[in-house]
């Protein structure tokens, strides 16, 4: 996402909102919000023109900790009222802030359809497996076999990856992140901006009350650098603490090799096919789990378009005027014509 | 049109002629009718027509539930209706006879087109033996038989083109031969057909030459034995005039609405019959700024207007009943956000999908109180195709000044029907200008206009106004999220003390009749021409009854009441089971009488007119 | 409670006591409020609580918006609600103190943990200085001031738990004071934990010490004074009884239906507030039978639901508004297609996302007209904790009866708060099996019952009754798609039959007190308990007033008008603006006084005293 | 998807409803409807078990042409309705037909959830990429630029592909199809009838009122066989009039190769990511369009999980009895004990 405005500095208190923040103690939404303060700071971007919608949830709280224009908006429909932000002034630097039950159980329509039509905006998915607000039930991030108070006996559905949902809805940029690697967090989502057209974000978070440790085994410091791979344009897919491992792509599968071995990693391959197979990961759950930017291609926006269809409307036709509008059709006199 | 009984030379004179045209969905019976009328028109008269097509895209050839028909009625006088019964029926094939027939008046004139009565049609109509052999037919109507096929292939058969295509022209035929009976020139089609097939020189030769063949058929031959009539125009108020259907008209009224207030006109829809047509006209608007966004569904389609009103547009969101239930969470969202935004609901037949292409008045209780939580919002109603515009610009009007969601209802009647709409001269609408809030100087949402009790309107982008909204109850002035229980309850009061100031500047409501008698007939919505014909023809019988017909739902009007006292009785028609009455009843605790029609079609002028008469004895 | 002014041994006899435990969100204070609850009902105490708990999952600790609250009112009489104003408020930090205090009674007991009365404990709760140091607390209370964490850390020091975790017992000694000053005995709640922490010793044996801590400092030390209460068991009808929250009623009552009609049950649902825990309940009924579907959101709820009744399930959707706005549209698909349904909408406040952890009465209208065309369905309300039971088990019974959908409306505070339940006794519930139909002799899947009008319910997997049904309208008996205008105006008046029908089978109404006087307070829903407490206590000042509560909702029972018209003036408190004051106008042409509220909370039983006492002077 | 019923024979006519089919003269949907009757009675399935379910549009009317059990649904929510008809009665043999429009834009949610949770139904997706009945307006799956009565300037969406979209969604059988090729039709819906779990088949319906000729450039008997390939299970990925050329992976890219060299498909990987890749096809629209199956992985159903835990719950704790129901709880007696 770009916008067109001169470029400012502030800090980061420039961007909180003084409101008292609601969150439990130990929230990953804690760490995220800092994040996204200093990386709202740090775009050049006039802080009046940065909108931040949201829908219902724990996560959807985060507009009124931003001090900028915000609208938290009812349970799924963030992606829509953004896109009609946008649509209506692509001017404005549009953030959506969401949650996984908020964004993919009741809001998966709008999300994909935004996705779809590449609305300029950066989409945060907070995505702790679980819905915080309604006190934890299950979402469709849970593991299979979950237990929670709707399923007291085990959930019985298979999870979303957000990752390949929003692939297979053609979003122009998706990426991963994770709410205690703030340095990565700012990374990711300054690449989200940059890009022209709806990026989409997920972040790894933790719900200390519902679910506490949900992301444990790819998170935790001990086993991090092992368990993840950063997936970064142009550079070669390594891993490991000593970055002593890489990964290359075989016609049908992904190998784990040495570090030199490694496939240098496009995201802005138009198919997203590569990124599609690194996100499904192998069978057997031994490749690391990738995080950083799965996709980043170029298109055409539609939010600019409209606008752009309009001016060339314009161009060719004459601004229309109330007597335009009147005398479109066939007309005729009654009484004596003036 | 009742023709006299000896067949006259000279032209004779009609008030008014009532014309329907009906075959098969592909035998432009549309196309046909919209010319009738766009010449008619031209010539000055009052116009109302309404076309009634299945609810099939192009059901099977010849068969009953393919009829596709479009009546038009056409006038010396002022009129408010497509009128009850046709005084001519044009029938393409049997069964448009079949369903149309019932309708046509004793001795109307019943123009056949014989081509299309061979076994199978008949069969598909479900006729047993040919109707047009039954001696009735000719003793009960005026009966011009003719094989329209035969004579359309015949008047193109130079024009090029195949017999399969030529044959298509010959609803044109038919239109020429209407032309010379009731005194049309052939020019405005002709203009019009030149337009449309600019690229396609046969096409265009044939059909002119089906036109003016039935033109020349109709005077040449005796078929209409030579009896050609005229129609005057009617003493409209003086002015420019165009046709318009209500649905166009409602897109109208809202381009005229974005123009006078100076905001961007967003619409955020989502396609449904019979409200569509209000989203094809507005994406026909690009070079009036005007920006449609077809949604993924009705609940996007409100909730990107809701987006585009945040961003300081007029938004406005157009669908039918089905879609309308879709919407009803988000319609809260802009009741506690206090967003301005133009609802509309094209109204047709339910529950659940219905008669999805049928005409109905059953979701005014759901407008007023459908939706959880204390949610009040300004209901309007337009009551003819060409007052849709009006109603329109009012209830952009009214969101913009009061920055609240307001719903417009109209109907598929008011919606795929259409009539003269004279057009506002210069000066006529005054420009309401919308300012978007701007001075940071101790700004607060939620700080209201302490006339309208409007919070002030600050969109994105503008700098030092930073601020949050959302679908939380919100704190007095301030905005934030408060969950103080007298906070609650002022806020539920302010948000309806708001929506009630709007009644302060209604106009006075105009009583048509005396302003007191035995009875009052009250009316909402399409059912404005159906009454005012039946209340004219009342009065004209002498009974002291009156017609009061309601722009405003909700808030009702401050003189309501007091009208409504000085009638004995009251009657309210309503194509639905009695809700406007339930309202009046709750409202003004008035016993009213309910006359309710749940067919999926309008009332007609004399059913109104049976119960005006049976309560008047 | 007003406590005697002279501390006296012997125990001392109250009617009934209403206690508030109040602290932060991780103070446990609902678990020590249903511990008290069930130990009270064990002793036969009539009962009724009510849990306030904070929007926010866990609020910064010590915060005043972070403030968690549950009160219990124990009596020796037969009680309908939590009471106004508590006799004992136990506030374990400032931010409880401060929230709570303004609701105690003068010369109530107050327990205060002064062990979390630290300067940023106070700053927290925006104290400028220490209350407890504000000589009037001592003046207008019973103070009683204990540092309970230290106490606790001492009762604790041998359980060999970190002084943290340690620390989260110091509610148990709190309820263990309680208990000693009430006279209850600790085994229910001693055998509470050794079930709970059965895995876990050190948590035990540090819950128990806490406990048995509260008991003996209440009794050895001086702080109460040696002043000890008793409540005697309430006159209770006899029986078996448990104490449930309403939503568990409302589960308990879905499970009933479901056994009683031999049908499985079916729950297609989207968690929202208060209603989830209608999910949470039935989901635990799996060895039931019961299915419950946690579906992508509230639409796919009731789709599944509708799905799931075509399948032959009793099904069943639950929600609160903003979920009951979204299935809107699919209730349509319910009342055309003629499946038994069951919708329960959890009201809360409104309108958009509103005061969603707060009760409200606003959703009444939405039930009755929410939806577009003429779409009528039977709508009930629970009165009652435990009646949410009786009125979940009528609305499964008539929609498997009429094959209709019906809306029940409970309420948060219904569903969060808590009384006892009779349990009902071997043969008390009457079973009413179903037979989905067989017989493919002439089968018609909309041929009625001409008692019930119900149509016969074919599912799937039956031989040779394959049909189809959906949203377009239904030719009368056969069911196919129908266009005709009569039919459709025949199919309305049949649908709205059915439903009215309905009416037929209630009971007689019952009123409290005398059959006609001055004054009717007339409700539904939640108010019940407040408006009898009202009502009794204005009988017993000898004013002629008598109360009539409404189960049903629609249709309004045949014999309301003639209740009514028996009535000098009639009162219709309500939380909203008057919604069943506006139906009980438009209906009976009744001039009624309505009681509003909308603050999120129920009605006390002296502000409706109040009002009745300013309207019969 | 499999019923456990007893074989019985049938003709296609035994599953015509004998309603008048009411779709324009020449649409698609008539022989699709034609194929599913055949396909159907050819099952050995008792007819009484089959449901079909369906939304809004023209390509909804589908039941009520087809004697069986059949629901003419709301707009979109037809995978929801089947879910529910499925998971009260696993022994059903549900069926949803759907639109481009009802089942992507307005009922993209349920489709997807459905899908995730691997609900055993067959969805036949009647994509002519135009809605139909509500007389043309472009449709979520409409090519970029078309001018229709919403877009008389063209639209300025991108499309869906709904092969990847449901990939993306976790479907566990993906398949497509075309109207008029009534063969390969018949032998996708056996296969999508075999699959246990959620089975997706997209049709490509050519719609000739509004959208003639849609999927000419694809299905013209002329040029067909050089622009389509058959992903046939286990055979090589061989196309053209001859079958003299092939398609072979590589690691990031699809080459086309002699027939020999040809990869042999393999729809049952779990990851789906080949399927994703030749769904998604080259960058200058040189690969041939994959028709057949994408994907057809096992997973468990979650209607028979349903009524697995059920049967677990009552086996470990009994059916549960009125009685259990009221005294699950503490409990006590006023008045004298019975
Ligand atoms: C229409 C509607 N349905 C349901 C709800 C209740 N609700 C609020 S948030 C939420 C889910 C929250 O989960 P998630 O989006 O994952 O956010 P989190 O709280 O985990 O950050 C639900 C079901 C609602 N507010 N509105
Ligand atoms: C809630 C609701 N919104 C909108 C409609 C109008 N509608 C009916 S079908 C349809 C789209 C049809 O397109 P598609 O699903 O592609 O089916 P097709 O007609 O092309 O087979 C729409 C918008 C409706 N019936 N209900
Ligand atoms: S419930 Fe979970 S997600 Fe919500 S604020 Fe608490 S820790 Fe965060
Ligand atoms: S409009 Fe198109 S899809 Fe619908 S029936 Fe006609 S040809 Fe078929
Ligand atoms: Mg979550
Ligand atoms: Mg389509």
């Amino acid at each position: 996402m770009t916008t067109t405005t001169s470029p400012v500095s502030y800090k980061k208190k420039d961007f909180e909102s003084g409101q008292e923040v609601r969150w439990c103690p130990g929230c990953g939404d804690y760490a995220i919000l800092s994040g996204v303060q200093q990386v709202f700071a740090s775009l050049g971007v006039p802080k009046e023109k940065f909108v931040v919608v949201s829908g219902i949830g724990c996560s959807s709280r985060f507009p009124y900790y931003v001090d900028t224009y915000g609208f938290h908006g009812i349970h799924g429909r963030a992606p829509a009222i953004a896109s009609g932000v946008k649509c209506a002034n692509p001017e404005l630097d549009v953030w959506v802030a969401t949650g996984d039950g908020d964004a993919l159980s009741i809001g998966g329509n709008h999300i994909v359809h935004a996705a779809r039509r590449n609305v300029d905006m950066v989409v945060l998915l907070f995505n702790n497996r679980i819905y915080g607000l309604t006190k934890g039930q299950y979402s469709p991030t849970s593991e299979p076999g979950k237990k929670t108070v709707s399923t007291p006996f085990g959930s019985l559905d298979q999870p979303f990856n957000p990752i390949n949902l929003m692939l297979g809805a053609g979003a122009t940029f998706v990426a991963r992140t994770v709410d205690t690697q703030i340095p990565h967090l700012k990374k990711v989502l300054a690449a989200a901006h940059a890009h022209r057209g709806f990026s989409f974000v997920e972040i790894l978070q933790n719900c200390v009350i519902f679910n506490n440790g949900a992301f444990e085994h790819i998170t935790s410091r001990e086993i991090r650098d092992d368990r993840q791979v950063d997936l970064r344009p142009g550079q070669p897919l390594v891993f490991g603490k000593e970055l002593d491992k890489g990964l290359r792509f075989q016609p049908t599968s992904i190998e784990i090799v040495s570090p030199e071995e490694a496939t240098v990693w496009n995201p802005s391959g138009r198919s997203g096919a590569s990124a599609y197979r690194i996100s499904m990961g192998d069978e057997r759950g031994e490749l690391p789990v990738p995080i950083g930017i799965f996709r980043d291609v170029e298109a055409p926006c539609i939010d600019r378009e409209i606008h752009a269809q309009i001016e060339a409307a314009r161009a060719r036709l004459g601004e229309g005027t109330l007597h335009d509008l009147f005398h479109s059709g066939d007309t005729w006199q009654v009484g004596a014509a003036d | 049109m009742t023709p006299p009984q000896t067949a006259d030379r000279p032209k004779e004179r009609l008030e008014e002629v009532v014309i329907r045209f009906a075959g098969d969905s592909g035998d432009g019976m549309q196309l046909t009718g919209t010319q009738f009328t766009n010449t008619s028109a031209v010539l000055g008269n009052d116009l109302a027509t309404f076309p009634d097509f299945p609810a099939e895209i192009r059901a099977p050839a010849g068969t009953l539930f393919g009829v596709s028909g479009f009546q038009v009625r056409f006038s010396a006088r002022d009129i408010h209706t497509p009128g009850d019964a046709p005084d001519v029926l044009v029938a393409m094939n049997p069964a448009a006879l079949k369903v149309n027939l019932p309708d046509l008046k004793p001795g109307g004139l019943l123009i056949v087109n014989t081509g299309n009565f061979g076994p199978k049609d008949l069969e598909k109509a479900h006729y047993d033996s040919n109707p047009l052999d039954d001696p009735r037919l000719e003793q009960e109507y005026r009966l011009v038989k003719l094989d329209l096929n035969e004579a359309t292939l015949q008047a193109t058969k130079d024009s090029g083109l195949g017999s399969k295509d030529a044959l298509r022209c010959k609803n044109l035929l038919a239109l020429g031969m209407l032309y010379w009976v009731f005194s049309r020139p052939l020019s405005t089609t002709e203009a019009w057909l030149e337009k449309k097939f600019a690229g396609k020189p046969e096409v265009l030769a044939a059909n002119l030459a089906a036109l003016r063949a039935g033109h020349t058929i109709a005077e040449n031959s005796e078929i209409f034995q030579g009896r050609q009539y005229e129609v005057a125009p009617a003493p409209l108020p003086r002015g420019t005039y165009r046709n318009v259907k209500g649905n166009d008209a409602t897109a109208m009224g809202l381009v005229a609405a974005a123009k006078l207030s100076g905001l961007p006109l967003f619409l955020g829809s989502y396609p449904i019959t019979p409200a569509s047509d209000i989203l094809h006209a507005l994406a026909r608007y690009k070079n009036f700024g005007v920006i449609t966004f077809q949604a993924e569904d009705e609940i996007a389609g409100i909730c990107t207007a809701i987006g585009a009103s945040y961003s300081g547009a007029l938004a406005v969101t157009t669908t039918s009943g089905p879609g309308l239930a879709l919407k009803t969470e988000a319609m809260g969202l802009a009741v506690m956000t206090e967003l301005p935004l133009v609802i509309v609901d094209v109204q047709r037949g339910g529950p659940s999908t219905g008669l999805p292409t049928k005409t109905e008045q059953a979701d005014l209780l759901m407008a007023l109180w459908g939706r959880h939580g204390e949610c009040p919002m300004p209901v309007l109603a337009a009551s003819s195709p060409a007052d849709c515009f009006w109603a329109a610009l009012e209830a952009a009007r009214i969101a913009l000044k009061y920055m609240t969601p307001v719903l417009l209802l109209t109907d598929g009647y008011l919606g795929n029907g259409a009539e003269p709409f004279r057009i506002p001269e210069d000066g006529e609408l005054t420009p309401f200008p919308v300012r978007h809030w701007t001075d940071p100087e101790d700004f607060q949402p939620y700080r209201r206009d302490p006339e309208t009790l409007a919070r002030p309107w600050a969109v994105p982008g503008t700098p030092g106004l930073q601020h949050r909204i959302g679908g939380l109850e919100k704190a007095d002035i301030t905005g934030h999220v408060c969950y103080d229980p007298d906070n609650h309850e002022k806020m539920v009061a302010l948000r309806e003390a708001k929506v009630m100031g709007v009644a302060r500047e209604y106009a006075p409501l105009e009583v048509f009749g005396e302003a007191s008698g035995d009875l009052l007939v009250l009316g909402w919505g399409s059912t404005f021409g159906s009454v005012r014909g039946a209340v004219v023809r009342a009065r004209q019988a002498g009974k002291k009854v009156s017609q009061l017909h309601l722009r405003h739902l909700w808030p009702l009007p401050p003189d309501l009441g007091g009208i409504l006292e000085r009638f004995e009785r009251i009657l309210i028609p309503e194509m639905n089971r009695g809700q406007l009455a339930r309202l009046i009843r709750g409202e003004y605790l008035r016993e009213v009488v309910s006359l309710t029609k749940v067919k999926g079609r309008p009332f007609t002028t004399a059913e109104t007119l049976a119960k005006i008469e049976e309560l008047l004895g």
